[in-house]
């Protein structure tokens, strides 16, 4: 198979990612559920076993480390379940994947106003 | 039969919910992206359409991954809102137009498109917030909505979305009923919310795809999926959404008004209204 | 490259999982049903496939109407049967060839169907009993499910399914392993449960349907689903599992061996065993 | 639209069953739970209640009235669940839909071995 090149920072959810991720995808999915998310909050670790996540999910749950659950085969859609939890917003994530500060972060994306409306052919 | 009017087409950013719960559209940082709909409003208010096909992508509310369709199709009475886990206010259900999702859903599958249909759906932000930044005071169409899968890859191509909005919309045209017919889609544009790549906008391919969905609306399906996450980002693809839409308006159209703003969220939001000359 | 080496297609009736729980094999009702599997079996022996791939269609275990594919295929590590609420015997969890169902998702996708992928997956009677009959004493094979609508219509045509196979062959044979794969359909031929037409069973048109499969594979897609109904009954139109194994093993075949068994429940019961010779 | 001539005796289970039969189709479903069935065998029309069943379905609920369901909306893999409750084969539905006994129905299935086994062209 030929492989697309891969994008910079950029994970491509596709079936091997899926397989890595199920367990802690649905761990996510089930928090569109206020009692879910109450469960998860009142014991994080016996939650956490109840849908089997593996070593390396738990790792980055505990460490709300979002790159780390990207890698782990978290998907974005799912996990920004979990960001809600946390009460992060998307810009609280975009600033941590991007190890700058929040201020940054929203001054970048204001910034990107000055691109030109089209680039030169 | 009835009548396609035209098309609209939103970005469905979560934090708009927000906003318009709290009364923050004269906001300096809301303003910009709320006054673009006030032309639409008044257009809206004069080609008075009875009912939306929806084109939107669902965010993990209705669909898991042990379930994922390509195309799903509604065919419900009522779509219920829900609870999406960042505590949102949950908007009232939104009528269905069922006898238009059955003839959709027959014409589709006559034409090989794989359909997954769905008597019962719960529809997330991306279906609602457009309804209301459409109609903030109420919502006086009945709906289709028809779901695009972005969160499990592979996609659909950008050709078979298009080839998906030019199928619905000759099915919306052969329903035998004297409705008029608007037609939605919701998404994008450029914005990635995941990995080191997070913030990443594209504005000249922004314009570029508004332009082409006025004079040019199959410009965009020459990509491949993977060329347009790389373009506009792992979110951005959610354009396939205006794709299907324009697919669905047939022919010439005018442009009754195009917002384009930077940021809201993470998120280039645009918006366009067409108005079908067909 | 993975090699195909044939396709195996048989009825599906629950009333096989209770004969065969209670060893019922050699009794008057059954042998000459059993008896049909024997020189299959020699034949798997002999050319012992790892992969199964079957077209089968649920009958409202996994899939209700609030979310009802046209075709779905599965990507699960294993495959749970479950309880369908008549008490036949649940049978163990099948394991799943997730790499092949990976590589037919893509390929199918690329291929413009639009299938509903299934990471987690109940399998009912239609894809427990057929394994169970091919290799009675226990399943040598890792599986891929592809489930096809035959719930609620409008169902996928004849031609699409058959479609579908051939799509679904050329992947399997694009898959960089070196796996032996049989193809299995289950379902039909003729039957009909429902309505006063129950108990229709059209004995000519399913064995002209049998030997189509072997020299014109093609014969029965020239059919609308209704024609199909209306010549196989109402569930007789599960023979598009048939269609569509015939479609994924290519070109010339050779009958390893067949049978056509009236009836069994209301069902007359189907079997063939062809071999690849591509 | 041109609709395709009727079958005898043959409900096609499109779009208008389908709305018409949801809240019964969506009460077999749940049979394939033994849980289910057991509540529907201990207080049927309160089960049906929780349901919604319109009074057609639940009239042919009661009378087992195989015919009566298919005319409510109800499709025959979802009914099956029902039938299996009651402990009905596929031949006791036969034989009740076309007004025979169990007996003479079977007959009429092993009669189907002597069709011919091709058509005159
Ligand atoms: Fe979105
Ligand atoms: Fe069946």
């Amino acid at each position: 198979m030929n492989q697309p090149r891969p994008i910079f920072g950029t994970t491509i959810f596709d079936g091997s990612q899926a397989r890595k991720g199920y367990a802690l995808n649905r761990m996510c999915f089930s928090f569109n559920d206020a009692a879910n998310r109450a469960a998860f909050k009142a014991d994080e670790e016996g939650y956490m076993r109840s849908y089997a996540l593996n070593e390396q999910q738990s790792a980055a749950v505990r460490g709300r480390d979002v790159l780390g659950l990207l890698a782990a085969g978290g998907n974005v859609y799912y996990l920004a379940k979990f960001a809600g939890i946390l009460g992060l917003d998307v810009q609280d994530l975009g600033a941590q994947q991007t190890g700058m500060s929040k201020e940054e972060f929203k001054a970048r994306l204001v910034r990107q106003n000055d691109q030109p409306a089209a680039t030169a052919g | 039969m009835a009548r396609i009017i035209g098309g609209l087409t939103t970005s469905h950013v979560p934090a708009i919910g927000g906003a318009i719960a709290r009364g923050l559209q004269q906001e300096p940082y809301w303003k910009p992206f709320f006054d673009g709909f006030l032309p639409v409003h008044a257009w809206l208010e004069e080609v008075k359409p009875d009912v939306a096909v929806v084109f939107y992508n669902d965010h993990g509310l209705n669909f898991f991954l042990d379930k994922m369709p390509t195309f799903a199709v509604g065919a419900a009475p009522e779509y219920r809102n829900s609870d999406e886990g960042w505590g949102i206010p949950t908007l009232p259900p939104i009528p269905g137009e069922v006898d238009l999702s059955w003839h959709v859903i027959e014409q589709l599958v006559a034409r090989d498109f794989d359909v997954t249909t769905c008597q019962e759906m719960l529809v997330d932000h991306a279906f609602t917030i457009p309804l209301k930044l459409f109609w903030p005071k109420s919502c006086p169409v009945k709906t289709v909505p028809i779901c695009i899968n972005t969160v499990q890859f592979p996609l659909p191509s950008a050709r078979r979305c298009y080839q998906l909005g030019q199928a619905v919309g000759e099915a919306i045209r052969s329903w035998d009923s004297d409705k008029r017919v608007v037609v939605i889609g919701t998404g994008g544009l450029s914005h990635q919310l995941d990995g080191e790549r997070a913030g990443f906008i594209n504005k000249p391919f922004d314009l570029k795809f508004m332009d082409s969905l006025v004079s040019d609306p199959e410009w965009a399906t020459q990509y491949s999926i993977h060329e347009l996450v790389e373009k506009t980002g792992t979110q951005g693809v959610e354009l396939l959404m205006w794709l299907a839409t324009r697919g669905a308006v047939p022919g010439f159209v005018r442009k009754v008004h195009t917002n384009y703003h930077i940021p809201i969220s993470n998120t280039a939001a645009g918006m366009m209204a067409l108005e079908c000359l067909d």
